[in-house]
């Protein structure tokens, strides 16, 4: 039931050549210049509506990146802000961005700094908006649920990566009655975020929301070709189903598809001449 | 010619020597590779990752020369074992980071620089226990009452329970959260608050006891029963039943999606971190 | 007054106990409120368990890998740990760069060795998927209906949330229809791993009062 | 501005203050594990799956327990591991324990000599402990190629080859199973990285059993103990009282509190939205 080595089925190979073709070749395309399409995920409308409402009751806004270590991430999650962070700087609102971590704190203030410049707004840019509470997880965690309190805070954005400590995020958050959008890429906490946010963005979405946000040529060409490996395995799927139907389970062809052993079976039917 | 006869003095004297010669060589080469420019040092970390990379790829991808071996299987054992040990030590940065920060903090008295010298006596006195334990467990070190003690009170009455205690915090944060923030305000939100519910109760003892005893459904079914008897159905409605069923066939296609997501875009991260496709990251 | 001697921390054993207790109060007082009691302990907490890595560190790995061999003279293993500690270099700012090529190796390792996880970890799902025939054939004999209907969820349910998963493509019409349902299905999932967790945070507490009960206070608890 | 009138009882009861919840939720628990109900567990599908592997196994046979748990999931991990290990040596059935989380190395070998006292298990000859790991894809692949090689030694410093345990045994190709007792995700590393016959046997907090179940529906998993519920399950069919049915009144009536409780939660903000509107 498992590969000790690609020659247990030369399947497996094949269909790693293939999506790993179809990824380096649009991270090229990408680099190159050419235009790749992402759509607009439904969750950027949800931040967008957030950030409007935010600015009709003109108190501040956080944007959490949880205890994400410095890395792919945590660099995505600072996109992501960088863009909020340039629509409310047309209001004016003000705005807390707290983190765990000594390495993200530091880019943030980076961020923040290009993101008010951007929006032509480079008055409006204070360096103790960007806060570094503490790297231990429960401190960090009252730290955040005590500023959200104390300032009545209209919206709070999480994005990142987060540990059962969101959940005093999300309920301090419905205290105050804050609009709250999340977005993680860890799966155990999206139950609790979709169960305690107004929207939140799930999984792979994420990579999507900062791929299209910051055009990254990496990201655009890695999503396009992920995309392109998702429709060949269900292309496999909706073939196999129809021939097992067909054949029968154990057809041989069948095997083919990704069961170890199932190469040499298949040849050994087709050239035996069955 | 791998091997060196360390029961000789000659062969103590050379190996004392070759382990020096291993270290100057290390520190000595820092100097040389300082004089890479920036770009030199990207491609040389660049090369060190494809080369590694591509050693355990080839190793997986080239055809077999005899029974599950090839050319390179004889290579992944030595390798693996060199792994562990630099895995043991990038563990241990995480150690010597904590220790450096809080020696700094102690230094430089910054605020609440006590809780640190608190942190480092604990640091010292347990290090020294838990290696003193696991020599003496190899017979290099003397098993004596005061280990046994110390080692049981540090580990097992402190070090475990306050572990134990940390993470079980959690559970108060959920039943506040359960009061406060879980919401049922969207269609997904009651979708995904229904099915917990019905899981939550099915998969305990509760859920079959409420099964019979309250809506009365049958323990069991006869084994001959047709599958759309009475019976049948009835004892498909029962609470673990549908628990279960909802587990195994609505929550498994679901997870598998995921699965194929989260695979697939490793595969796309893999192939990015072995060519250092991934900008500002390493 | 004899079950006041058992219960107090005379005896080692009681003492032992009684120090369980103490930290697990500590880091229950943060629940009222951030206090130096509770600062105390957390201090401890990191440093003791920090501590207690270097034993299975050193002695499980560096001697069993690294020491033992070279003192059987195996000298090829000399190099590994002198060029490993160069990721000892990554707080400094000139040396920096040099853990990274540490580093390097074992992001190199991780992907080279990822290729063997894709097709063991993924493939025999893609294939367990793709043998669930869709129609009672007589290709498959001892097929019952129901099994042809849970078969119809199972793949109708997982390729929605794959299509909701998609993202190189504008969702349209009926496609867009595919990726709501498939954010419903997600939400089914979703479901069963909030109630898997809050049983799973509750397990840790009940653990912890059953502690408390039971090897401090004494109070036996037969599972009812 | 906020009108300045009384507030409704709804308003109240969801301001709250936080502290009052957790000594609900504390009190509640104490009441639970004390109440004498006791309720027969329902066998679920993997666990009767998990329990005819073990017994499908014979005496002599060698099997892998990978223990990977700190005390911060013991009260899942612990009865899962306790169960496990009273039905192997119930079949007399040779085992090497290892772990690739520090912490677990001592733990489990504690818990395993307290049990092989109660069985007459000898260490050395029945049962192992081979040590803490850093990597634990590199530690299968290395024992998978070569397991005296990659082990070295267990954790007495032994070498492998003087190990009763381990004779006629080169690799992990020679074991029959394999039982993950872990609350990261480290089995599908077993998954991917094991022999093409080592069965895989799953014990995973109940945070990570959801997802496993794609793997049981393609048999990459043979069976699951989810959580200390799952252990209560397998002390029923092992006919012992252990752990995990001290634990099952707790569980199971702490869930009817939280539903409980997201219902009131969810009625006292709509009958606040109701008398707002009015």
């Amino acid at each position: 039931m498992s590969y000790q080595h690609a020659a247990d089925n030369w399947f497996s190979a094949i269909i790693i050549a293939i999506i790993a073709m179809a990824v380096l070749l649009n991270i090229f395309r990408a680099r190159g210049g050419a235009q790749l399409y992402i759509r607009r995920i439904p969750g950027l409308d949800a931040i967008d509506e957030a950030i409007g409402r935010s600015t009709e009751m003109g108190r501040p806004v956080t944007m959490i990146p949880g205890l994400t270590a410095f890395g792919v991430v945590a660099v995505q999650a600072l996109t992501i802000f960088k863009y909020i962070t340039k629509q409310i700087a047309k209001f004016a609102t003000p705005m807390r961005l707290l983190t765990a971590n000594p390495t993200v704190y530091a880019v943030a203030q980076e961020a923040i700094h290009d993101a008010y410049n951007e929006a032509g707004r480079p008055d409006l840019y204070d360096p103790d908006n960007v806060r570094f509470l503490s790297d231990r997880q429960f401190a960090f965690a009252s730290g955040v649920a005590g500023l959200i309190q104390r300032e009545r805070v209209a919206a709070s954005f999480m994005f990142g990566e987060f540990y059962a400590e969101s959940l005093i995020f999300a309920e301090t958050g419905n205290i105050v009655g804050a609009i709250q959008i999340a977005g993680t890429t860890s799966f155990t906490q999206v139950p609790f975020f979709v169960a305690a946010c107004d929207y939140t963005i799930i999984g792979d979405e994420f990579y999507a929301t900062s791929a299209y946000l910051s055009r990254e040529p990496v990201l655009l060409g890695s999503l396009v070709g992920q995309d392109i490996a998702k429709f060949l395995f269900a292309l496999t799927i909706a073939v196999g189903a129809v021939f097992a139907t067909l054949k029968g389970v154990d057809h041989p062809f069948i095997k083919l598809l990704g069961m170890p052993g199932g190469w040499d079976t298949f040849w050994n039917a087709v050239l035996g001449g069955r | 010619m791998w091997q060196i006869d360390t029961t000789t003095l000659s062969g103590k004297v050379s190996m004392a020597l070759i382990v020096l010669g291993a270290f100057v060589l290390a520190f000595g080469l820092i100097p040389v590779l300082q004089t890479l420019p920036p770009r030199g040092r990207r491609a040389l970390i660049a090369v060190v990752t494809f080369l590694v990379g591509a050693f355990f790829a080839a190793e997986f991808f080239m055809p077999l020369t005899q029974d599950d071996k090839n050319y390179l299987t004889p290579g992944i054992q030595p390798a693996q074992n060199a792994l562990q040990i630099i895995g043991s030590l990038a563990l241990g940065l995480g150690t010597y980071g904590l220790v450096r920060l809080h020696l700094r903090n102690v230094v430089q008295k910054r605020g609440q620089w006590g809780y640190s010298v608190v942190l480092l006596i604990a640091f010292v006195t347990m290090a020294t226990f838990s290696i003193w334990n696991t020599l003496a467990e190899k017979r290099i070190l003397a098993r004596t009452p005061l280990l046994d003690r110390g080692f049981s009170l540090l580990f097992d009455y402190t070090l475990i329970q306050l572990d134990a205690a940390m993470f079980s915090i959690i559970a108060f944060y959920i039943y506040s959260a359960a009061y406060r923030a879980f919401r049922i305000r969207s269609i997904e939100a009651s979708i995904l608050m229904f099915t917990a519910m019905v899981v939550m109760i099915g998969i305990v003892p509760l859920g079959a006891y409420m099964s019979e005893q309250l809506f009365g459904l049958p323990r069991e079914v006869p084994p001959n029963a047709h599958p759309f008897s009475l019976e049948a159905i009835l004892y498909s409605l029962r609470l673990p039943e549908i628990a279960d069923w909802i587990l195994k066939q609505l929550n498994a296609p679901v997870q598998r999606a995921i699965e194929f997501g989260v695979g697939i875009g490793g595969l796309a991260m893999a192939i990015r971190l072995w060519l250092s496709l991934e900008r500002g990251i390493t | 007054m004899e079950w006041l001697q058992q219960f107090l921390p005379f005896s080692w054993d009681r003492l032992s106990v009684w120090m369980g207790v103490i930290c697990t109060l500590a880091i229950y007082s943060i629940l009222y409120r951030e206090n130096p009691f509770y600062r105390f302990f957390e201090h401890l907490y990191i440093g003791l368990a920090a501590g207690y890595s270097l034993g299975p560190l050193l002695v499980d790995i560096i001697h069993k890998y690294w020491i033992d061999p070279l003192l059987h003279g195996e000298w090829p293993w000399v190099f590994v740990v002198p060029f490993g500690l160069y990721l000892y270099f990554i707080y400094s700012e000139r040396y920096g760069w040099l853990s990274r090529i540490i580093i390097g190796i074992l992001i190199g390792a991780s992907a080279g060795l990822f290729f063997q996880e894709f097709a063991s970890r993924y493939l025999p799902q893609l294939n367990s998927t793709l043998s669930k025939p869709l129609w009672l054939t007589s290709a498959n004999p001892n097929l019952v209906i129901s099994n042809v209907i849970n078969n119809w969820i199972f793949i109708v349910f997982l390729l929605a949330v794959l299509t909701y998963f998609t993202f190189s493509f504008e969702h349209r019409g009926p496609v867009k229809r595919v990726a709501t349902a498939g954010r419903w299905f997600l939400m089914i999932g979703l479901g069963a791993m909030f109630g898997n967790t809050v049983m799973a945070r509750m397990a840790l507490l009940i653990g912890r009062i059953y502690y408390l009960l039971s090897d401090w206070l004494g109070i036996s608890i037969g599972g009812g | 501005m906020q009108e300045m009138r009384p507030l409704t009882v709804w308003e109240r009861m969801l301001a709250i203050d936080r502290r009052w919840l957790y000594l609900t939720l504390f009190v509640s628990i104490i009441v639970f594990l004390l109440l004498p109900v006791r309720l027969p567990a329902v066998i679920s599908p993997p666990v009767r799956k998990f329990y005819d592997a073990i017994e499908r196994l014979q005496p002599g046979d060698i099997v892998m327990v990978s223990s990977n748990w700190s005390a911060s999931t013991i009260a899942e991990n612990q009865p899962q591991l306790e169960a496990v290990l009273r039905h192997l040596m119930r079949k007399k059935v040779r085992f090497t324990l290892m772990s690739v989380e520090a912490q677990s190395r001592d733990i489990s070998l504690r818990l395993a000599n307290r049990l092989a006292k109660e069985f007459g298990y000898e260490y050395g000859k029945d049962w192992v402990h081979f040590g803490f790991y850093t990597d634990l894809i590199v530690a299968i692949k290395g024992m998978t190629n070569d397991l005296p090689a990659t082990v070295k030694q267990d954790v007495k410093g032994t070498p492998a080859s003087q190990l009763e345990v381990l004779k006629g045994v080169k690799s992990l190709k020679d074991y029959k199973m394999v039982i993950d007792v872990t609350p990261s995700s480290t089995v599908p590393y077993w998954i991917s990285y094991r022999p093409k016959n080592l069965i895989v046997l799953y014990c995973p907090t109940s945070v990570m059993a959801a997802e496993a179940y794609t793997f049981l529906d393609s048999g990459q998993i043979e069976g699951m103990i989810t959580g200390a519920k799952g252990a209560q399950e397998y002390e029923q069919l092992l006919g012992i009282v252990g752990l995990g049915t001290r634990f099952i009144n707790g569980i199971q009536f702490s869930h009817v509190l939280i539903i409980l409780t997201i219902l009131l939660g969810n009625l006292a903000l709509f009958m606040q939205r109701l008398s707002r509107e009015a």
